[in-house]
């Protein structure tokens, strides 16, 4: 039976939640559901205690959570949106990020930072944008980013059981995307990259929402006979480089493609390290795409004028094999 | 307090009806589609709005938040620029790349709604300071919600408009809400105007329900804030008649609870309010009707209104005079 | 209260002097280039410290700022192990990677000392909270200055700590500076405890000079916070005789200001109230010596203890599980 | 005669408070000096309601500015250390960057950020970050890295002129340094790079206090007949990249270096850019030093085995001309 991303990251909690007591839940309304309904019915099955409504606190929530986390909890905090994981920065990364290693090993924080990113609609400036890469910079920063609601079950269950701070990115245009969950389905292991579909000409490199843009595109180009690779990061901090440069030695070009501004993004990261550590086997430019310099904007004409998606990647690939 | 003449009085009736019956059009649209993103009416309170507006000048800054459109007309902008900038168009107020959440008007003294909440309230706190410098009489206006006070950086906010004895007026639109979750599960704090108290600042509790409460608090705010007094922390208990955004179903809220709305609307409090004092029931009903015609052709110029340039977006990033970025 | 024996009062004065005593060597050793980074002394203020702690066991998790030396002390921690640490040897008790600013103490139940003013705070409500969970009778306990008060977080988790009830001390120094800014200049609010009142959280301000004084208040304070009775703020007027880090030549104090020092030496003061009760000068003399010599011997010990391996620069990064990053 | 980066700063202050009565001070402990002393004196000078003593509130003062800068102020607020703008996140990047953006052009927000950072003597892991990598990642924000006294002197006065927001990054290692300002001195342009000394073999590529590791590093190989071109980015957004192409089409060897941890720093950046735009004018792959993936540690021997230097430049340069 096919259930939406919400419903998959739901079951996943669920499971987590009933497998160790030590896992708690927290977040503004997520015991009313959640602004999205992932926590819907959570509060019910395992008690207020568990399941915690906040005030708008940012910064205290993700405090509040490193803090138990030192202590044996477990806790998965959500904030409502990426855009205000700006507020909690100092936790994140002077705090939670670093503590295992200020403190010489004695402690770590296996915390998750659920959060919901990306455009769609006409969130605007503020509720629209894809910070991810802020975090890889960040030493102790684990980043993961889904890219289906399977995707999303095993990788959250594995960002729990880590014991390192988690940020987990879910795109809200994956939010009504519907799989089945496989009955087999378990944990997905941490800072491997996953090759979608196999190719020879390119290699579509791309995480969250936009690794459906990049198979829409391959789908197109293998009408005109250009064969892509796509490969989904699944995880951004650590970076599963030997997978990414295993494919590019066979198709000697790639296509980074996500959502977030192009400048500074992840893209940079992967282009950068082809650029070191692939130069001798590349045929031609590596080429990334993303979003052009400039915020959100409001109107849907102006929103989808900005933002990427499988037309700019066909259009980087074909100049690419020519 | 000087008593409000009729005229006065009337102004507000029509001001409060162009608030909810703009908004009205909004929750219309918006079930067609026609409006992007997540708008958050403010339905139920606009007597906040309108009571604090009247003791504010074109030239004063305000600062809204998530739930503006109320504040932005009452503070004078034209309703066919919000309305044009809430559907996205070319000729709303910021062309089409803010929206219901970033509404600005500059000319107009409404330098910003921001969808981050309690992002608004430093930003005013620095329009104070700026006012203050300048010297000119000018203060600076912030409204903000309930939830607002769980976020640290209003307790920043308080701190800095004490020490710096700034002209800024706070005004709490307490309507027992943050999103879903209702006041007594986010704060343990009776009265949000209590955190003003160790601060030294100036605060009061009134029924932001009742636009005449509220104009008589503000008014006596606004004029010590104006006469370098220093900042005023106003709260006004009031009463979301919707849900939190368009689309919400409210499930979270009693059926009890919904009832109350006849008795607090604040448009019918103040029509009781007239027909006690001798305005005829008619008259009310001219001017609302007459408010509803106008909305009406606003919104329909606006649905007419040009829809911006995809090729202007990438328009009003930096300063002209930077080389552009990649 | 019961009254305390002599034997504890001895001890508070032994604590106190080891911790004066510690910090002299650091200063001492920092002026000889010995001590990376920029030392924080408590001098002055170790009643605090000593007061506070001793209501505390080795259990109860604790948390600290950049002025964490007298704290982690009080709290049992091995002086060896401190100074070790605060001079970047392997045998430090974080292994040379934390120092002055970042003491972690695991097994004694301190958890983290942080130099972002105010980090602590919500990280010390989520020990609470642990402690809640876990149900064994825990608590957990955070010191912060008066500067802290500035930091919004300070107010998110007060509102926090109030609505989930936490097990949590907050223990305020008030020394009246925030770095080189005087407490008149960052805050106009009189007392750091009436930010309690409007969250219903119990507060008190003593006399942080006094070390009686502080325990007597801090007893009564985790008696509370340990019997599910919620947090309790305790802010304690304390006098820093150092300057704000080693090297800072204080030009912002008055020559009256810091001539109250004598008056106000916590350690002076627990010396005037034992003689007064009979112990004899040259016994408290002989207590002084002794921790001089066992203080001379742990830096002497830290000195010559090994250096943190170069090679093992990359080590507590992550989990071991996950792949290394470039 | 010579002065320290200190002295430069405060005269670049100094004397964009004469000219203009709009330029406002504010920040932690500015009235009694700073933490490091660049604002000594001009409370004297300027009275407390231009220099403006702050409490401990980042976010609060970062907003503060902003609003007031929206108003006609130009506000330049210090941040003690660049650690600590995590706190001010939301502002700088929801609120500030974005205004010109989403109220269409009709306010702006012409505000300085000066704030330390880097790595020095122990300040450890909460206070010797170089996070100047998130900010070029937000559209809207410019980011100003000066690498000398009399090139803060020069950047900070247009920074101040500019009416945008700028990050503007002093770097501690440089407080010390001496240099002698010209008579002639004045702005220099934002958004153009410096090259700093020239060569034929190599573009060796550095801001903030690494460009005189570059130096350093050009120094000892010409000595090895190695000719390597400096270049000092000065503007890391926007990037000047005519410049660097231009550069790399000559020596055909790139090699970017800050002290900014290198995954996800602004060398990525620059990287991707190279790896498209200079392609085909490469003859050896495009090479980062950075910062290694871990926190500053607090012990000298660790600070210094982790640090990047002209050590690591020289030994990155030699392995791409063999
Ligand atoms: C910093 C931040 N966190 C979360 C949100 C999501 N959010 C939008 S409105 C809202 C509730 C606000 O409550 P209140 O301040 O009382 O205003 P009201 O909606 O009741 O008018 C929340 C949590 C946000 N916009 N900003
Ligand atoms: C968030 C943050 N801002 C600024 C600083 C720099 N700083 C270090 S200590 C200090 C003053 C702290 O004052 P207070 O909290 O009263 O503690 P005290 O030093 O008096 O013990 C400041 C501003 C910091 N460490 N963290
Ligand atoms: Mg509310
Ligand atoms: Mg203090």
């Amino acid at each position: 039976m096919e259930s939406t991303f919400i419903d998959i990251v739901r079951r996943a909690l669920d499971e987590e939640m009933a497998r160790d007591g030590a896992v708690h839940l927290l977040g503004e309304d997520v015991a009313a559901g959640g602004a999205f309904g992932v926590t819907k019915g959570l509060v019910e099955k395992y008690g207020a205690a568990r399941v915690r409504n906040t005030p708008i606190s940012e910064a205290a929530i993700t405090g509040v959570a490193t803090g138990a986390a030192i202590c044996g909890l477990r806790p998965v905090l959500e904030i409502m949106f990426i855009d205000f994981a700006t507020l909690a920065m100092d936790c994140l990364v002077n705090q939670a990020a670093k503590y295992r290693y200020m403190s010489g090993g004695q402690l770590s924080v296996p915390m998750v930072v659920r959060t919901q990113a990306g455009a769609l609609g006409g969130a605007a400036a503020q509720h629209s944008q894809s910070l991810e890469s802020w975090f890889i910079h960040v030493p102790g920063m684990v980043v993961v980013v889904p890219s289906s609601p399977v995707e999303a079950y095993g990788l959250l269950k594995s960002a729990v059981r880590l014991g390192d701070p988690v940020l987990f990115v879910e795109h809200k245009r994956l939010y009504a995307m519907k799989e089945t969950l496989p009955e087999d389905a378990g944990p997905i292991p941490i800072g491997r990259a996953r090759v979608v579909r196999s190719g020879t000409d390119v290699t579509l490199i791309a995480y969250s929402a936009m690794v459906r843009s990049a198979l829409e595109a391959a789908d197109n180009l293998a009408k005109n006979g250009i064969s892509a690779e796509v490969i989904d990061l699944r995880t951004l901090s650590p970076i599963d480089m030997p997978t990414l440069a295993q494919s590019v030695a066979k198709t000697r070009r790639a296509v980074i493609a996500h959502e977030a501004v192009e400048v500074g993004g992840v893209g940079a990261e992967i282009a950068a390290r082809l650029a070191k550590e692939a130069f001798y086997e590349l045929d031609a430019p590596i080429t990334r795409v993303g979003c052009p310099f400039a915020p959100i904007p409001f109107a849907p004409e102006l929103e989808s004028a900005l933002l990427p998606g499988s037309r700019q990647i066909e259009a980087a690939v074909r100049e690419l094999v020519r | 307090m000087a008593e409000l003449t009729l005229k006065t009085l009337h102004h507000f009736y029509e001001q409060l009806w162009r608030i909810r019956l703009l908004e009205g059009q909004v929750q219309r649209l918006a079930a067609a589609g026609e409006v992007p993103g997540f708008p958050h009416l403010s339905t139920g309170q606009e007597a906040v709005a309108v009571g604090v507006c009247a003791n504010l000048s074109a030239g004063d800054y305000l600062f809204s938040g998530h739930r503006a459109h109320g504040h932005v007309i009452a503070k004078g902008s034209d309703p066919f620029a919000v309305f044009a900038e809430i559907i996205g168009r070319d000729t709303g107020l910021c062309r089409g790349r803010g929206g219901s959440m970033h509404l600005v008007d500059a000319a107009n003294g409404v330098l910003g709604a921001t969808g981050v909440v309690a992002g608004n309230l430093p930003l005013a706190a620095g329009a104070a300071w700026a006012a203050q410098v300048q010297g000119e009489g000018r203060i600076a206006a912030v409204f903000f919600g309930d939830g607002a006070t769980g976020a640290g950086v209003f307790h920043e906010t308080l701190n800095m408009a004490s020490l710096w004895n700034l002209p800024l007026l706070l005004v709490c639109e307490n309507n027992g809400y943050a999103e879903f979750t209702s006041r007594e599960e986010h704060s343990k704090v009776g009265k949000v105007s209590a955190f003003a108290a160790p601060y030294g600042i100036s605060a009061q509790t009134v029924d932001g329900n009742d636009v005449l409460a509220v104009h008589d608090a503000a008014q006596k705010a606004v004029a010590q804030v104006r006469g370098q007094g220093g900042p005023w922390l106003l709260e006004c208990m009031t009463f979301r008649m919707a849900g939190h955004y368009v689309g919400d179903a409210q499930r979270y809220r009693s059926k009890e609870e919904l009832a109350a709305v006849r008795e607090k609307d604040p448009i019918e409090r103040l029509q009781r309010h007239l027909v006690g004092k001798g305005t005829p029931q008619g008259e009310l009903e001219a001017i609302a009707a007459r408010v509803k015609e106008e909305m009406a052709a606003v919104v329909e110029r606006a649905r007419r209104a040009p829809r911006p340039d995809p090729a202007s977006v990438m328009d009003y990033v930096s300063s002209a005079v930077l080389p552009q970025q990649a």
